[in-house]
């Protein structure tokens, strides 16, 4: 569904992604690990856009996307909960789920009330704080309104840059269990993680990224099996 | 640009001792090299203007306190040094700290209550302050001559000699300059200096860390006014006439322009601000009424061409986006 | 008694006119996130715009008033592509230079083009007056307290409760989150700036028709008075800069009844600063919202 | 003694040159927009007229902007330049005075048509403004005007607060106690006042029989502002002259205003409307008092110059003859009190049908 | 032992919000304190309130046996308490030995004129300064990039600037907000010897945190908070033991256990 061939970027002359490929089938869960600053939050900015890349393509559902504007990227499907979370701290937590609509314009009204209804059970937290504005809630209760939003804009494919950072275990599962609903429903998930242990527990396959480049790509059982995986990023 | 600035900076380490030396000498040769007095009106000007944009560079760059009114400032020094030689008959050089104190106590009222506010809203407190002084200087008829202005502010003299004209006067703004940016540059390597930027970049930390911010912010807007009264004091017998009218936002905004287009954060940025900015409105003379037209025009091109100013601090969170990566890759190169 | 009623209906017209800038400038600011001093041009321009129209096709208001918003949503296009579109990422002052140049640009182009001279704006509204008991009240100032209440209430409403409101908020606050939420950032701030000066432009149109002339050096203080109004009303929330613009223009002319004009800007100024040591973000200060 | 070298123009033509300072841009373009046309006007005339004593004429206008420091910088310039014998200008009183110690340095004449700070004139012998002297001007407004043709006791007063409004005020006030008048009320405003509303109810307020506005620029919109309270009220105004801008802004509001003036642009005067013709035309707008002033500046260094006779036109001679001049200009005579400025001799005059009326008979030299 | 910290009855309300509720804590000197509970629990605003940050809505806090309640952040720093933040807070567009230089702000005396007339105060203070920052930095293993903007560096190590710096401070308490976040499970381990090092030397030490294994490996007590409340504290093994803390916390304990399923 989602390709990507010989991608690369520089900020400057830094190179932070060189020569990447890689593919997500529909209804997969792939993940990307690697150590810091490895390129992949990189990765994830050039496919919505948000970079500019030096060179290689990227297709979506076959259609080449290389040099769309990001808000075309993103109507055509393509969710991006970035690092950091970046709600709009000034929007209560209701508009940002609704600005999490603008993305797909195919949304009907009562689609965008059932979206909601779905996305306050995941998250009972939200509605509680439904006219808080984004800025005041804490770390944790960002992240989930990140993730919020992007499933309100019903997308193909989300891919979601570290969402389990600064989760407390229970969320942290939740939210593991959450994507494996999500690639349930019948959507595909892109998924950066540092636990990478979990992440490729749930993945259906992975890929390993160290400066720059893939070093390593498999199935997500057989990753978490190799040795030098383990060593380099599960603690040993 | 940034090569440029750094070969000039290798070049400058290397010879630093006779550039120092010789460069003095000049500075003390020009009256002799350009006696007419319209050069050295402008060069009085540029020099003016240096302690000026040097001094709003300090609240506004290395605080990040952001002073749309600075025209306020020097309209109290100015008033304090005319009033005071006026009145009382005081010298000139007792009066420039006088005036400087009398300012730096004002920019202290102003800052105190206002020290919770951020960006926008302080920059809208100065830019009212700054009406007021300059309002109350046209109403208190009685004190500053109102609208009448006050005339025949006496000159400055040493030993002897009368500094009445552009040509004499180089020397006293030559001396403020010389003075202001040793002065600054030492404040600002210390402790202190150190202290403003770290509110600069994060406020926050800098409390975590100890730093009492709304003390430092507190001096570093009375050590910015300090030198706008200085400049003031000095404009005052430079002129021997002023009123209201001198001292109007667009002055400020000018001052602005002078600071930012040099670079802020830097002491550099307003010596070359001033000296392109005042030589900028000389040259654009012949083109009579569209010479605002093409000042506006050049300011917006420098924005665009190098948004943080001829010298800014790249290493800054004054500093642009693009200005980052830059310097970010320097940096991995350097590091590699 | 009665002169002081008259004073506080003139103090609420004139704080109307205020509003009626304010609530541009405060769409401005809200959508870029930046405050300009550009505004004052774009006030003048819009009051040129209608002028020419009434010279040359005739006095219809309709028409003037679509000029208006037409050039003055022109020039916001210039301005943004000017002042915002590439400093977005940059510290602020830079774009703040920026619209000083602009503003410098375009008053001295006005001034070359339009002369230097005043220019008449005179009978374009019947000038009736109404008494209503000891009030006075001319037709011009409810045409402008109305003007100033609908748009006011239609943009709060815009901005507060539509879709188009949620995206120009979103684009105020994060350019790069709202990319990822597929909004085409650079248009929607455009046109959110736009918006902002087209009900600039219609101001300008207003209130030269009040005061029945225009200049082209008119924009400078009308344009500190709208920034003035906005910062009072917390910048961004147009019913808020509104309240700020009427409280700016009674206080003023509540001072001026105790003392004379000379001092309008120290009441103004003065009540301003006086209101943001008590409120550091205006009438519209939230409490607790986390500064991240 | 400085000066005395003149210049040479391409055909060999000998060459006097004037400079001028005015504000071009800024705020107060208008009227250095002004002062540049009436100048330039003034010297082609003379010019075409065979010039002064075998000179030709030239002005080299420079763009203070209204700026006290930029018009120093100018008039540094203007004096190190030799060829430069005087100078015309500044605009605004600020500016000249800022001028004073230069021009008085470099021995050469500053002499500006509209500085109206009471001080500039004495700051220096090189300093000459001919607007006149409010302490004529303001009291013949209220001893003639108010007391004697209007025959009214209580007026209301609206100044700007200038030096040039201000000192007009107290010398009214001067007057009008010598003749008892009552001023029931005041207010004051400064430049770019826009809203004068609340000002005049509060001088309506105190129901005064007229009210007298000083100002120039913003008579216009005093004027419309109270026809817009619907208020019925005989208006006077101090300082704008005759100048048809104010019919061309006020249209009907206009009618019955009274003015003082030192001159008057008669209708059937052809001469004068010659000049109000070529002024539009070059300017693009209608002429206030501030461009004829500029105007007789040049005629009166003219007169200065040719007062020289054979002697060598220098800077201190153009001074010197400056000082004793006496001419009869477009603004009325002019003859320097030994400050260096002009008492001026004042005419009524009334707007009637959309019109500048002159109301004889209560001339001030009559009396 | 000694009471380093002591919160007595602390309230902090957010409108209607009871982010921190009627919480009671003690930290000894010597201790290295974990705070943990769910995400929105209060932990970041307990912080913040022993740090000066905010204003307690009720209660006292105690340092040292002084009363530091709404005390100015500043003046707590110098009291010696130093913090590091959740979203790190370095000074960006410093380069990290001008952060840490910063660091060393409450320790030195400089006054104006010292700085203008370079008297032997400011020469002190700026050796100060200099020395100990590279002794610091170090120590913290970051010497090759001591004038790196600290701006660039990777997240992990920029968490550990921000550590340095505030150990410039030369605190007797140090509050850690989630200083693992961020980093990779090896990048963590390294942290974890770090601060035990830190303990051994003698700095008191509290933190927070939503890795397991960093709390449970590295902490002597623990505390736990939910809704604003305390609803647990002692020592690792009996947190883990307690039912509320696993209902509210833990979860099924896939997370707590290492990612070992
Ligand atoms: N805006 C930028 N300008 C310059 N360099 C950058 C920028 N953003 C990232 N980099 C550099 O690019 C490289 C890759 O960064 P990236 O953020 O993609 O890594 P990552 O794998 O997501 O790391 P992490 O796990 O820390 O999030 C790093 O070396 C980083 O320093
Ligand atoms: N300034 C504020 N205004 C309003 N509510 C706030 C503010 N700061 C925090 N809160 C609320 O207080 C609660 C506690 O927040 P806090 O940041 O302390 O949580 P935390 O325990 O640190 O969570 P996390 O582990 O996710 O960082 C949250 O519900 C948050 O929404
Ligand atoms: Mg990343
Ligand atoms: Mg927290």
């Amino acid at each position: 569904m989602l390709k990507i061939q010989n991608l690369s970027v520089n900020y400057g002359y830094i190179a932070a992604v060189k020569n990447i490929s890689l593919e997500v089938n529909e209804g997969e869960i792939v993940t990307l690990i690697g150590g810091n600053g490895a390129g992949k939050t990189t990765t994830l900015m050039a496919i919505s856009g948000l970079v500019p890349k030096a060179s290689g393509t990227i297709t979506f559902k076959g259609v080449n996307i290389t040099k769309m504007s990001p808000d075309k990227i993103v109507k055509m499907g393509i969710c991006h909960v970035p690092e950091g979370r970046r709600i709009f701290p000034s929007l209560t937590v209701y508009e940002n789920l609704m600005a999490g609509t603008i993305g797909n314009p195919s949304l009907k009204k009562p689609q965008i009330k059932q979206l909601l209804e779905k996305n306050y059970e995941l998250f009972p937290r939200l509605r509680e704080r439904m006219k808080q504005s984004g800025g005041s809630l804490s770390g944790g209760e960002q992240q989930m309104l990140a993730i919020a939003r992007g499933l309100m804009m019903d997308p193909d494919i989300i891919m979601l840059d570290e969402p389990s950072l600064g989760l407390a275990p229970i969320i942290v599962e939740e939210i593991f269990d959450l994507i494996l609903k999500i690639r349930n429903a019948g959507k595909t998930v892109l998924l950066i993680e540092q636990n990478a242990s979990m992440a490729l527990s749930i993945a259906d396959r992975g890929y390993v990224i160290e400066t720059g480049n893939v070093v390593l790509e498999g199935k997500g059982r057989e990753l978490l099996a190799n040795p030098d995986v383990r060593k380099a990023y599960l603690g040993g | 640009m940034n090569e440029i600035i750094l070969k000039l900076k290798s070049i400058y380490d290397k010879y630093k001792i006779i550039i120092i030396l010789a460069g003095s000498i000049l500075l003390l040769l020009v009256p002799v090299i350009f006696p007419k007095s319209y050069i050295m009106g402008i060069i009085c000007r540029i020099l003016l203007y240096i302690i000026l944009a040097g001094g709003l560079n300090v609240i506004n760059g290395y605080s990040s306190q952001f002073c749309i009114g600075y025209a306020g400032f020097f309209c109290i020094g100015a008033y304090t040094e005319a009033i005071l030689a006026l009145r009382l008959k005081i010298n000139f050089w007792l009066l420039l700290p006088i005036a400087g104190i009398v300012t730096a106590i004002a920019g202290l009222l102003i800052c105190l209550p206002t020290l919770k506010l951020k960006g926008k809203y302080l920059a809208l407190v100065t830019l009212g302050f700054s009406e007021i002084v300059r309002l109350i200087a046209l109403n208190w008829s009685s004190l500053t001559g109102g609208p009448m202005g006050l005339k025949g502010i006496p000159v400055p003299k040493i030993f002897g000699i009368e500094f009445k004209n552009s040509l004499s006067y180089y020397y006293i703004f030559l001396f403020l300059v010389a003075i202001f940016l040793f002065v600054t540059r030492r404040v600002i390597n210390s402790r202190i200096g150190r202290a403003w930027m770290s509110i600069r970049e994060d406020e926050q930390a800098a409390r975590s860390l100890g730093v009492d911010t709304s003390m430092y912010k507190a001096l570093n807007f009375m050590y910015g006014a300090f030198w706008a009264g200085i400049a003031g004091a000095a404009y005052a017998p430079y002129t021997r006439y002023i009123d209201s009218t001198f001292f109007t936002l667009d002055e400020g905004f000018n001052i602005l322009s002078m600071a930012i287009i040099g670079g802020m954060g830097t002491l550099i940025g307003p010596v070359a601000g001033s000296i392109v900015v005042n030589l900028l409105t000389e040259l654009l003379r012949p083109i009579s009424e569209y010479r605002l037209v093409a000042y506006a025009i050049l300011i917006i091109a420098m924005m665009w061409l190098r948004p943080q100013g001829l010298f800014g601090a790249s290493k800054s969170i004054l500093a642009g986006k693009e200005i980052v990566k830059k310097a970010r890759k320097a940096e991995k190169e350097a590091a590699a | 008694m009665e002169y002081l009623l008259n004073q506080i209906v003139n103090g609420i017209s004139q704080g109307a006119i205020y509003a009626l800038m304010a609530i541009g400038y405060s769409v401005v600011v809200g959508v870029t996130g930046l405050i300009t001093f550009t505004h004052g041009e774009v006030i003048m321009i819009g009051a040129f715009a209608s002028f020419y129209i009434f010279q040359y096709i005739g006095n219809n208001l309709i028409l003037g008033i679509i000029a208006s918003f037409i050039a003055s949503w022109i020039l916001g296009m210039f301005i943004y592509y000017v002042c915002y579109d590439r400093f977005f990422e940059a510290p602020s002052h830079i774009s703040l230079i920026c619209t000083i140049g602009a503003s410098m640009l375009i008053r001295n182009l006005a001034q070359i083009y339009f002369g230097p001279n005043q220019k008449p704006m005179l009978n374009i509204i019947d000038n009736k007056v109404y008494r209503i008991g000891v009030l006075q009240v001319s037709l011009m100032q409810i045409v402008i307290l109305i003007t100033v209440v609908v748009l006011a209430s239609i943009l709060a409403f815009f901005i507060n409760n539509t879709r188009w409101g949620i995206m120009l908020r979103a684009v105020s606050q994060d350019k790069k989150a709202a990319y990822l939420m597929g909004i085409n950032v650079r248009k929607t701030a455009m046109i959110g700036n736009c918006i902002g000066c087209g009900l600039a432009g219609i101001a300008g149109l207003l209130i030269s028709i009040y005061y029945q002339t225009l200049q082209a050096t008119m924009g400078g203080s009308l344009g500190m008075k709208a920034f003035s109004s906005s910062v009072l009303g917390g910048l961004t929330d147009t019913r808020y800069s509104a309240l700020g613009g009427l409280a700016i223009g009674l206080i003023e002319n509540l001072g001026i009844t105790i003392s004379t004009a000379s001092f309008r800007d120290i009441f103004a100024f003065g009540f301003l600063i006086t209101v943001l040591i008590i409120r550091p973000e205006g009438f519209a200060s939230r409490k607790g919202a986390k500064s991240q | 003694n400085v000066g005395g070298t003149k210049g040479k123009t391409e055909e060999g033509e000998k060459v006097i040159k004037f400079g001028l300072l005015a504000p071009l841009t800024g705020v107060n373009a208008e009227y250095g927009k002004g002062f540049e046309v009436a100048t330039k006007m003034a010297i082609e005339e003379i010019n075409k007229a065979g010039g002064v004593n075998g000179y030709k004429l030239e002005i080299e206008v420079a763009d203070s902007k209204g700026d006290q420091k930029e018009s120093s910088d100018l008039a540094r310039k203007f004096g190190d330049d030799k060829e430069i014998l005087a100078i015309i200008g500044d605009f605004t009183s600020g500016c000249c005075m800022a001028n004073a110690p230069i021009v008085d340095a470099a021995g050469i004449v500053q002499l500006s048509p509209t500085a109206s700070n009471p001080d500039y004139a004495g700051m220096s012998p090189y300093t000459f403004s001919i607007m006149g002297r409010q302490d004529a001007e303001a009291p013949f407004f209220a001893k003639y005007i108010i007391h004697k043709y209007l025959g009214m006791k209580n007026v209301a007063l609206i100044y700007i607060n200038s030096d040039w409004g201000v000192s007009s005020r107290d010398n009214f006030l001067k007057g009008a106690q010598e003749v008892g008048l009552n001023i029931v009320a005041e207010a004051s405003y400064v430049q770019d006042e826009k809203d004068f509303s609340s000002l005049l109810l509060k001088l309506k307020a105190a129901n005064p029989e007229a009210v007298i506005i000083f100002d120039q620029g913003a008579v216009p919109q005093i004027v419309n502002q109270i026809a817009a309270l619907d208020w019925d009220i005989q208006i006077c105004a101090l300082g704008p002259g005759t100048s048809q801008q104010i019919i061309e802004l006020c249209g009907e509001n206009a009618e019955g205003l009274i003015t003082s003036t030192p001159f008057f642009f008669d209708p059937n005067n052809e001469k004068q409307m010659a000049w109000k013709e070529e002024f539009v035309k070059r300017a693009g707008f209608e002429p206030t008092v501030h461009p004829v002033m500029a105007y007789d500046c040049v005629y009166l260094l003219k007169e200065a110059i040719e007062m020289i006779g054979d002697g060598e036109i220098t800077r201190k001679a153009i001074r010197d003859n400056l000082q004793v001049v006496e001419y009869d200009g477009l603004g009325g005579p002019i003859k320097f009190s030994d400050a260096g400025d002009v008492t001026r001799k004042y005419l009524i005059c009334a707007v009637e049908n959309g019109k500048f009326v002159l109301k004889a008979g209560y001339d001030y030299a009559d009396e | 032992m000694k009471v380093l910290l002591e919160a007595k009855n602390v309230s902090k309300h957010f409108g209607g919000l009871k982010a921190v509720d009627n919480v009671d804590m003690v930290i000894y000197e010597g201790d290295i304190f974990g705070i943990i509970g769910p995400n929105g629990a209060g932990k970041t605003t307990f912080f913040n309130l022993c740090s000066g940050v905010f204003p307690v809505t009720g209660g006292e806090i105690y340092f040292n046996g002084e009363n530091i309640t709404n005390l100015r952040p500043d003046i707590i720093a110098k009291k010696g308490m130093a913090r590091t933040f959740q979203n790190i807070k370095l000074f960006n567009y410093m380069s990290v030995l001008e952060n840490i230089k910063i660091g060393f702000h409450i320790h030195s005396r400089t006054r104006m004129w010292d700085a203008i007339l370079h008297t032997s105060v400011y020469k002190r203070d700026e050796k100060l300064a200099e020395e100990k920052g590279m002794e610091i930095i170090e120590r913290v293993g970051l010497k090759d990039y001591k004038d790196i903007l600290a701006g660039n560096l990777p997240y992990g190590m920029q968490r550990m600037v921000e550590i340095a710096r505030a150990l410039a401070l030369d605190p007797k308490l140090l509050l850690l907000d989630e200083p693992a976040a961020g980093m990779n499970p090896n990048e963590t381990m390294a942290l974890m010897e770090f601060i035990k090092k830190l303990n051994h030397e003698g700095y008191t030490i509290a933190v927070i945190e939503h890795d397991m294994k960093f709390v449970m490996n590295t902490c002597n007590r623990i505390m736990v908070l939910n809704f604003g409340k305390k609803i647990c504290e002692g020592d690792p093994e009996y947190v883990r033991s307690n039912k509320e803390v696993n209902e509210a916390y833990f979860g099924k304990g896939i997370v707590v256990q290492g990612g070992t399923m």
